[in-house]
């Protein structure tokens, strides 16, 4: 980590910290209406609520080095990466409460993030985001633009078809495109080990001929580094790279999964790795004013505050509204 | 055959599960494969215990390769094997439709008959849960559409466990869809009307047949999985309020669909409302519609049909449920039914 | 607008090659993408010349790949280029489904109308040839059933053009439907009704409205693509052996669907018989048909189907020809129309 | 190749001289009624044709090790397997023919060849037949049976989604399967180089933790030797194999193909290193009698000549065939 990425790392803290806190509010909101007995269908926001707990690093380390202008798409789990991204805190907090001032208008919901103005999009389907970031990658390209985009998948989207098909155009048509991969060892109940037929699939990268790297430690700063190559090599036309980053998810694979599937202990080895409170000890052993940290923790807070405020404070959306944006108006002949 | 005697009221996810279980102890042809289907016991609860009972040579947790795996079922069940395979949400339908609708449903054609297919795809339909637009839907007609195979869904845990009997010991390949507002699992919430007795013998329910869920004169409503409770309810408030008694069936079989059952309730009652919960163009209640009006039965008002629009499914609740079929919007239909004269 | 005047015969794979080069002329974010479209010139010829105008920078013959390609192209169009991809049969839709109908269609949706997606997916349907059940299909209804695209089909080379520069010029996702067996390539035989005049200025045929394809009083016949030929057959043979006046409705775009125009020629005749060469079960004939039904339009007798059977395409010719629709089974049906009072 | 594999070698050379007469004897047929303008709707023989001349080594030298309870899967271009694997070759004429007698009662045709005696199936969707060959072998290995499967690809499936997801299934649950790619260069009119990121499919199968040969020559012996390990290694049950054959299609992608997409003068290249005559010159100069081969010439032609009479001499299907066959009868409770 060089020193002239310090205001980099400040940067990341505070997002780390805005996407934790984002989803700590979200957690009481969630389970609003869902109690004594948890059903998804009731409260404020119904439907699977996918929390990124634990692996805030992969968003922060690899969009510290992304423009408004480059592409990100992300999964079912996506607020640590929209939050990375930019997308505006405000209507992403109103779509997830379903609300006539979500950025969607509260069509899409928690899974279906899109923010055009930060170029941010999602799908729920597993590895299916791969194909439209590598579109967005090729039409940078083609227009000559240095812009890059970003698929964020998981570790088991790493076994579905799309992944192959995208990494092999990705390669063949040298498109500026990162692959990254948050490994955080499961898909729902069923563990990396049990489904996959290597043990990193960084390795896999080279079935594509394009570079694999494995990151090991859920560490911001590593995750900077190598993500600032693979980046940067796609802005000079060099073509994709796969990054797979080790990490873990601190919570269930959904609000309500009861984690039987766990190894005794697990949880609490994960937790005890908790990478916000590791990084904020690595900043202050590298000097940084406790301070600055305590600032930063403030602006995530009050942001995510600010962003729940105006999601409650807003409307729900006119039933009429359910039937418009199926399709969009031409607005050029 | 119903072998069995006292009551049990179950869910639909437990009695599929039991179906399962009773099947797999039966023919060790039998074994079970999809994501989250082993350790977790299924997400919507259908496989529960079965890992624990019948071990890892007969259960498969696999990886997220929809495609690999519901490939892999036609070719075991090519050979000879009865493989139940889960595709957790049918909205994933996209990325395994070859294996299931150009392998499955077409393996006994192309073969002439020489290699079946036995096997059972069983996946979760249905929103009313916030889930939104890639995780509600329920495509009846996309899977009713396409030849080849067979396509039930139960309305009830009686029907589903004897549906699945008959999906497991049918020649042919079977999509057993499951409403998640019917499965019983406490976190999606479940109309009550699905958890019903079920016997705890083998028996089937006979796919290709629809059932009458509530016998009637004046009108017939016809619905599906959640839509049947839906017709239900309306049928009951017709009757209190109304004096109008509804005959409801239960489509039960998507495919191939059981038009007499339905022909000859509406050639009694004169009256027509048909309620799926999949979107409206090309659907199955459509498919209703046309085979009346085909068949030319005189009615006396216009035959209606509900479903859900022509749009994505919307996140916001303040949208899912002003568009999704409701009991309320079929009341209204077989209200104005009654008043119109065609 | 039509700006152009001299008549000039065309195939409906010249006229859309034609219409592809003169957008990507205009509109340099227009490009192609597929296997086999560039050096090949599109196995069904509709790209014919493209990389030679164009070049590798906007014709790319892509890998056997389509989830990966169909992909991108939902993401060059959220970027704001236009894609025109093309899915070589539509029977190889089942590996590539979920780009389409759960990104591509729903991407406009989802971002509430910040995102658009103005791609065309190119297609070929059809059967008729013996290339059996894997390469004959249609599957109107299973794209006209999914919300989010517009879905097209020419009948003609005028159509044809017309239909594919308002395809590209849509901002939403367009399924651009071609008939074999109307494509123009001489190695599949073309019905010689889709060899049309096709003006050489740039003009819209827009998207949502069915054509007359030809007027008459006493019954409707209805159909798409290769069966708009059979339904003018038809009525020919109707119009000369018994004095019957058939109007003929080309329904030109499955979604949405133009009901009315179906609609009023219904009012207007009393008859109708639908033929589409797709499945029958929850087809686009069935959705026509209910839709009449439910419009209580009183009929002097019962609206009929033609469709193919619910079974797959059969590869022998003694069986194909006997289950695919045709200009006989149409006129029959018509015959027995008229014959019969409802 | 050992002296103990002589009668193979026969073996290998008869089959792939039936296959090629099987082929020789297609094309006229194939093209009456389709003359003068070529029209594929015309003919005793409609729809697609799919040749498989040159490619015969890799049917004969993978069949050769596999025995009629062993499964194979083949693509849209499946006579040569579909004769190596010892599918009944009248009825499979009379079902290229659409007739009652052949094999599906002409419900299939050329791209649907099932034989259920031999355990031979084909998909005419590319990579498709990946999964139910999978099947086939955890079938086997379920019964404790030691059968394999061989599902063959060509390279340009190799790219496709279903490729990726079976191999790492077949590693992880240890399938006895083995995979072919017959790399013939081409999928229809694009070059594997210009659409695969790796020159080598074989080196794809590190990406699944399984061996991948790579074979060079389009030749019977180094076929036969390499995919006799493979297959004898699935029948241990150690597990599946992926095996890449450098072969070459000796006529267009399908019949009326133009083939204005290959290099000058490649195909006077490949028709002069025809397989065929090849092998039969190598076998002579291993001392192998002309006599004998003369023999193997013969029986492959008068094979051919008899399945053709039969599929000739056979009725068309009763139309109401159509309707049968679509679902089966239940045998047992
Ligand atoms: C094609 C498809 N199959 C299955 C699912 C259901 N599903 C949702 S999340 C998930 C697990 C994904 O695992 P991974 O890719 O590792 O991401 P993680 O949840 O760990 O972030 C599954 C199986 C889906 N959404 N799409
Ligand atoms: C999923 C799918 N996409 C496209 C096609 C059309 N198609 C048929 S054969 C073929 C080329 C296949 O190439 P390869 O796998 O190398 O086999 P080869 O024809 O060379 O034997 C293509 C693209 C198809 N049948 N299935
Ligand atoms: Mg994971
Ligand atoms: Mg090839």
């Amino acid at each position: 980590m060089s020193k002239t990425n310090q205001p980099h790392r400040l940067w990341m803290y505070e997002n780390m910290v805005k996407s934790r806190a984002f989803e700590d509010a979200i957690k009481p909101a969630y389970l609003e209406g869902k109690t004594p007995r948890f059903n998804m269908a009731r409260g404020p926001i119904p439907g699977e609520m996918h929390l990124s707990d634990g692996q805030e690093p992969c968003a922060v380390g690899v969009c510290a080095h992304l423009r408004e202008s480059d592409t990100v798409t992300a999964t079912h789990r996506p607020h640590h990466a929209a939050i990375a991204k930019g997308v505006d805190l405000d209507r992403m907090a109103a779509e997830i409460f379903g609300r006539d001032t979500g950025l969607s208008g509260g069509r899409g919901g928690h899974m279906h993030l899109f923010d055009a103005s930060v170029n941010f999009a999602c799908s729920g389907i597993i590895a299916q985001g791969m194909g439209p970031a590598l579109g967005a990658a090729m039409a940078a390209k083609l227009r000559g633009s240095d812009a890059v985009a970003v698929a964020y998948i998981g570790e088991g989207a790493a076994n579905q078809g799309a992944f192959h098909e995208v990494m092999n155009l990705a390669s063949v048509w040298g498109a500026p495109l990162v692959i990254v991969i948050e490994d955080n060892g499961y898909g729902v109940s069923v563990s990396k080990a049990s489904c996959t037929a290597v043990s990193r699939n960084a390795d896999r990268a080279a079935a594509y001929a394009m570079p694999g790297i494995h990151i090991a430690g859920n560490d911001p700063d590593a995750i900077y580094d190598a993500a600032g190559e693979a980046i940067a090599r796609a802005r000079r036309g060099e073509g994709p790279s796969l990054i797979e980053i080790e990490t873990s998810r601190l919570e269930g694979h959904f609000m309500g999964d009861q984690e039987a599937y766990r190894p005794e202990g697990e949880k609490d080895r994960l937790k005890a790795m908790d990478p916000i409170p590791r990084y904020r000890e690595r900043l202050l052993a590298d000097g940084i004013d406790a301070a600055e940290l305590d600032a930063c923790e403030k602006h995530a807070q009050q942001a995510v505050e600010t962003a729940f405020a105006f999601a409650r404070g807003s409307a729900l959306p006119d039933p009429a509204s359910a039937f418009t944006s199926v399709f969009v108006e031409r607005t050029t002949a | 055959m119903n072998t069995a005697t006292a009551i049990r009221k179950q869910t639909i996810a437990k009695a599929m599960s039991e179906a399962l279980a009773s099947e797999m102890e039966r023919d060790p042809g039998v074994v079970v494969l999809g994501e989250d289907i082993g350790k977790l016991g299924g997400v919507f609860g259908n496989t529960g215990g079965l890992l624990e009972r019948f071990g890892t040579e007969r259960v498969f947790d696999t990886p997220i390769s929809e495609t690999g795996f519901i490939g892999a079922a036609v070719g075991m069940a090519g050979a000879g094997m009865r493989p139940v395979v889960e595709l957790m949400f049918v909205d994933f339908f996209g990325v395994c439709m070859d294996a299931i609708y150009n392998l499955a449903a077409k393996q006994a054609y192309f073969s002439g008959g020489q290699v079946s297919c036995p096997m059972v795809l069983m996946t979760s339909v249905g929103g009313g849960y916030g889930d939104a637009g890639q995780h509600s839907q329920c495509l009846y007609a996309t899977f009713g559409h396409l030849p080849g195979m067979k396509v039930v869904i139960p309305s009830n845990a009686h029907d589903a466990k004897g549906l699945m009997l008959a999906a497991i010991r049918d020649e042919n390949p079977v999509v057993f869809m499951f409403h998640k507002a019917l499965q019983g699992m406490g976190w999606l919430g479940t109309v009550a009307g699905s958890i019903t007795d079920v016997p705890d013998g083998e028996y089937e329910v006979p796919i290709g047949k629809a059932g009458v869920a509530r016998e009637g004169t004046d009108i017939t409503l016809v619905g599906l999985g959640i839509t049947v409770h839906h017709c239900l309810a309306a049928a009951d408030a017709l009757s209190r309020e109304d004096g109008v008694e509804a005959e409801v069936i239960d489509i039960r079989t998507i495919a191939p669909l059981d038009r007499e059952t339905i022909l000859a309730s509406v050639r009694k009652t004169g009256r027509v409302v048909v309620v799926d919960d999949d979107y409206l163009s090309c659907g199955l209640a459509g498919e209703v519609i046309a085979s009346i009006a085909e068949a030319g039965i005189p009615l006396a008002s216009p035959p209606q049909r509900i479903s859900h629009p022509d749009i994505p499914i919307p996140f916001s609740p303040a949208l899912e449920h002003a568009v999704l079929p409701n009991a309320e919007m079929t009341l209204a239909a077989a209200r104005q039914s009654i008043g119109e004269r065609a």
